[in-house]
């Protein structure tokens, strides 16, 4: 790519005429809550902008054949040259970071789509089901008036990197997605894997994780209701941190993501934008700023649970008073996940001042506001009149809120509207916002059976030998309660706070959780979360199966009918037909599956890449299972309790 | 009439409804109070609840002593208004000064999640009148910065003025000076507790129903008090 | 820029369990010289102005340090120039 | 006796919420004119002869600090003379 300086000033000079054409740079709406940024947009353009001015839609249009570092950002040429072609131009740094990001295979799910079909094809009807796949979470009608939501998601690799901050935004993240649902999040639950129980690494990685998950879930008051702890060498350099949220919403405050109604006003509201987890495009500017970039961009985000907490709390407030027309969550993908899916859900177009987004640090140019991952954010659609109150009760909680935008009309000829972001008057994306959510590459990747599989299999369990005295057999039991995988967890879960919010009604060490969801009625939801690495290596489609049958009678046991599936599927790279074939198949097992259990599939998550060199993790297919309980106090723990008055109660043993 | 009893939100705080929850199952009225607002809106005692009161963030408690509820409260509480501070609620009390010592990190530094056995150690305060002395009951305790510190002379004065109201049994879960679970004021209305007794209050959802004596035990003093 | 620096430390009789976490660590780091460590808070305040040695001390006073189990020290740094040696 | 003090602090580009949660506080406390607020930790070590920097320096790479997110300086301070004004 070029250097900043060769922005010739001609271009620049005709972009700045650009706000002229009824792009006020000025808001209709002067409501930013934060005087300086709201100043600084409003500020004369200098001859400095003009040198170092962002790439502009007109700069790219005059220099079509400059070199832009697109493999670098992860897209092919094939990509690259799709982005030229809907544009008809080469795409801005801007347009290019965006395009990278959702075009990436965690924002696009390029190599799965294919696959992941199944579930809505192989799906049993429902007439529970008022949100589903493709949403933020699915939502499950439980009662005339209550609906749950729930999903459970991945944040592997950050977790790697920093433990404690990448467990804990995996947290924050999830919550967002339910919180975006309408709903007040309930529960959390944490299915962990690790490598090898005394390896030194899993000493950083362990401690981290768990202090990550129980920091954020304990600040934010949510009970921890269960998960998993699995120790594996197969996850040294690739731990597994998936994290569960559950939701519960009254049906009529179902929330939707669409920017719908133009004219309305687009509002970030949260924390203020930083240069969190942006490494993947800080090569975009690391033409002009070299060894500094380094320095400047870490990958890493910090979470701010209390932040959060506030965050919940406005939001609902909102949804209560009904002062939102559509909300999205800032997750993985920033500003640009949440502009483009709001506009393109609604078909309308949007228009937005970048340069009001309230920032932590001044300097941040507009491929890193629109990359920025910074956590604890949320995307509003805002009627222009409601504005005030929306500011309003920001204000009352304490967390900032500013308007950057506005929802535009579709085009004349019925086509959707475009997405138009300006920068300080210069125009620094125009596109439409359909071509980054949903007309991305999809792939249907070679698969192939792993060539060592036979050879696994043939290695079978009955031809192991077998404790055949009472002595081995008491020693067979010894070693196994004391292994890493089966022994007490209570080191880990009594950093959790299973407690707060006083609707707890069963958690660890019990099969499932149980929340109780309604204080009068007793009305409550049972979760479980299972997964089996090593099953689904052997054989994924049954190993997926497995999962899901070991989550469904867990939920099953506790009392409750099962009624929903979430589901992360934690593989390595889809790009090794091996990898790609064990995921296939792992589908279709639980899609299968699915089917024969009569519940559907209404969310999830694929984490891909977890994979060191040559060496993918093992195939961990992780499956919660949602049931019902219409009554609580009817749960089922665990444990035998001695029925009263009887002298000695029977066990029986059911099944084959 | 029903005792009005206010239950204080700060940002952050997180176990606010399950204390107003407590507060309706003994049979009292709940009154929910902001922590902006300094009117207590005529209570007749106030509970300061767990949970992460501005995120904890400097130390526990130390940001929310400022908020104006708590100027409020303070002057009451001097005056004899009956408060229960629960855990983070303890905490907040201490750094206002209406409790002497304070609350650390978790000796093992890390937070801790048990149903805990507690020994009533003394039955004469606003908020205990109806427990024994020496009574023993298991309340969950859930804190990072539970361990309770102060200097030798004051400690040695709590115990000979009987103002240590619980102690730890079987475990002491985070480190706390002479295993103390909670204290009370010279006056016997304010009282802070790391446990939670307001996560005992059901069965189906507590480990016992022994955190409820916290909550009747504070209507009767109000019944017997001078109006 | 100039800013004003307040270092909170725990009072001496007061345990620090995360300095003693630490110091037991390091024998198995291969450091057995050290004798102690105590960890405190470092905190930074930059005034919009001058800064103000009298101001911080009330902030430190009110809320950086709790006066039970902490002591505080504070002093005017030149940011630019670090006080100490980067690693 | 001279000790090595560590300052551990969040790289400038890194979200600190506590820093944040106490800028946030000070207008209720009456002040106006502080415009950041930074919050670390402040790492005494003392060793047993005389103070060893490489040593420090060794100890805080590995284990004080978290390069990912934090960066520090070490030195060494006499204690007995404090490095600031006690209040
Ligand atoms: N990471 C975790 N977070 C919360 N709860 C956990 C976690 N790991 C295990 N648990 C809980 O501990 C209990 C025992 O776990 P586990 O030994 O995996 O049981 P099982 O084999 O029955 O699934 C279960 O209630 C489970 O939900």
């Amino acid at each position: 790519m070029t250097t900043q300086s060769d922005i010739g000033a001609n271009e620049e000079g005709a972009t700045v005429a650009m706000p002229a054409d009824g792009l006020a740079p000025t808001p209709r709406h002067p409501v930013s809550a934060d005087p300086p940024l709201a100043a600084a947009s409003s500020r004369a353009i200098s001859a400095d902008d003009l040198v170092d001015g962002p790439d502009t839609v007109a700069q790219a249009v005059a220099s079509p054949d400059e070199l832009q570092p697109y493999p670098e950002l992860g897209l092919r040429d094939d990509e690259y040259d799709r982005i030229r072609q809907i544009l008809g131009r080469r795409p801005t740094q801007s347009e290019l970071a965006m395009y990278s990001i959702m075009w990436s295979e965690h924002c696009s799910y390029k190599s799965s789509k294919v696959h992941l079909r199944q579930f809505g094809e192989k799906a049993p009807p429902s007439d529970r089901l008022l949100a589903g796949i493709g949403e933020n979470a699915g939502v499950v009608q439980i009662s005339d008036r209550l609906a749950v939501t729930f999903k459970v998601e991945s944040h592997n690799h950050p977790s790697f990197v920093e433990p404690y901050q990448g467990a804990a935004t995996g947290v924050g993240g999830i919550v967002r997605d339910i919180l975006a649902m309408g709903a007040r999040p309930v529960a959390v639950m944490d299915p962990l894997r690790f490598g090898a129980a005394d390896h030194p690494d899993t000493a950083r990685v362990l401690p981290g994780v768990v202090a990550g998950v129980g920091g954020y879930g304990n600040c934010l008051g949510l009970p921890n209701i269960g998960g998993e702890v699995v120790f594996d060498p197969c996850y040294q350099g690739n731990p597994l941190v998936n994290a569960l949220c559950l939701g519960v919403l009254p049906v009529d405050r179902l929330q939707n993501k669409a920017a719908a109604g133009p004219g309305n006003v687009v509002v970030l509201m949260g924390a203020k934008t930083g240069r969190d987890g942006i490494g993947g495009v800080s090569v975009l500017a690391s033409a002009t700023f070299e060894e500094a970039s380094e320095q400047r961009r870490p990958s890493v985000q910090v979470g701010d649970p209390f932040t959060e907490k506030l965050l919940i709390e406005a939001c609902l407030e909102l949804y209560d008073a009904q002062l939102v027309v559509g909300i999205q969550d800032l997750g993985g993908a920033g500003l640009t996940c949440a502009l483009t899916e709001t506009a393109a859900a609604a078909g309308t177009g949007m228009r937005v001042w970048l340069e009001r987004v309230p920032l932590r640090e001044p300097s941040m140019e507009p491929h890193e506001i629109l990359a920025s991952e910074s956590q604890e954010r949320m995307l509003l659609v805002v009627e222009p009149e409601k504005l005030e109150a929306v500011l309003k009760t920001a204000e009352k909680w304490g967390v900032l809120a500013t308007a950057i935008g506005e929802v535009t009309p579709a085009q004349p000829d019925g086509e959707p509207g475009r997405l138009l972001v300006t920068w300080r008057g210069h125009v620094v994306v125009d596109v439409p916002p359909g071509s980054l959510v949903d007309d991305g590459p999809v792939y249907a990747r070679p698969m192939r059976e792993p060539a060592d599989l036979i050879l696994l299999q043939a290695d079978r369990a009955e031809t192991l030998p077998r404790p055949a005295t009472p002595e081995a057999l008491r020693e067979t039991v010894l070693r196994m309660i004391a292994s890493p995988n089966l022994c007490d967890k209570s080191w880990v879960t009594e950093q959790y706070d299973r407690y707060v919010l006083g609707n707890t009604v069963l958690a660890q060490p019990e099969d499932a959780g149980v929340i109780r969801v309604d204080e009068e009625t007793g009305l409550g939801v049972a979760l479980s979360v299972d997964g089996n690495g090593r099953y689904a290596r052997l054989d994924p489609y049954n190993g997926a199966k497995l999962a899901l049958a070991e989550s469904y009678r867990n939920v099953a046991v506790s009392g409750a009918q099962p009624i929903a599936v979430t589901n992360c599927l934690n593989f390595g790279s889809p790009e090794d037909p091996g990898v790609m074939w064990q995921f296939a198949e792992a589908v279709r097992g639980l899609a299968d599956g699915c089917a024969e259990l009569g519940i559907p599939v209404t969310g999830g998550n694929v984490s891909f890449y977890n994979q060191t060199g040559a060496a993918a993790i093992h195939p961990t297919p992780v499956v919660g299972v949602l049931g019902v309980l219409d009554d609580v106090a009817q749960r089922v723990p665990m444990g035998f309790a001695r029925s009263a008055g009887a002298d000695q109660d029977l066990i029986f043993l059911l099944g084959e | 009439m029903t005792a009005r009893i206010g239950v204080v939100t700060f940002p952050g705080s997180l176990d606010d409804g399950d204390a107003a929850r407590a507060v309706r199952i003994a049979g009292a009225e709940a009154v929910r109070l902001w922590h902006g607002d300094a009117d207590l809106h005529g209570v007749d005692a106030v509970v300061l609840p767990g949970g992460f009161s501005y995120g904890d963030y400097l130390r526990c408690g130390a940001i929310a002593r400022f908020a104006p509820v708590m100027g409020t409260i303070v002057t009451a509480a001097r005056g004899g208004l009956p408060v229960l501070g629960i855990c983070n609620g303890f905490q907040i009390l201490c750094e206002s000064h209406l409790l002497p010592g304070a609350l650390t990190r978790n000796e093992h530094l890390h937070f801790r999640n048990r149903d805990q056995l507690l020994r009533i150690e003394s039955a004469g305060t606003a908020w205990t009148n109806v427990y024994q002395a020496g009574q023993e009951v298991l309340i969950p305790v859930k804190n990072g910065e539970g361990r309770y510190v102060a200097d030798q002379r004051t400690l040695d004065e709590l115990e000979a003025t009987g103002r240590v109201v619980a102690r730890y049994v079987d475990g002491n879960p985070n480190g706390s000076q002479r295993d103390i679970a909670a204290i009370t004021n010279e006056a016997g209305n304010v009282v802070g507790i790391m446990p939670h007794p307001e996560h005992a209050v059901e069965a189906l959802t507590g480990p016992s129903l022994d955190g409820l004596g916290f909550f009747t035990s504070i209507l009767k003093h109000l019944a017997g008090a001078p109006a | 820029m100039p800013r004003v620096v307040v270092d909170v430390m725990l009072k001496p009789e007061i345990l620090d369990p995360q300095g003693q976490a630490v110091a037991n660590a390091l024998p198995r780091l291969g450091v057995s010289d050290v004798s102690s460590v105590r960890i405190g808070r470092r905190v930074e305040i930059e005034f919009t102005g001058e800064p103000d040695l009298d101001r911080a001390r009330e902030i430190a006073d009110k809320l950086l340090a709790n006066p039970v189990i902490e002591d505080f020290t504070l002093r005017v740094v030149e940011m630019d120039d670090t006080e100490g040696a980067r690693p």
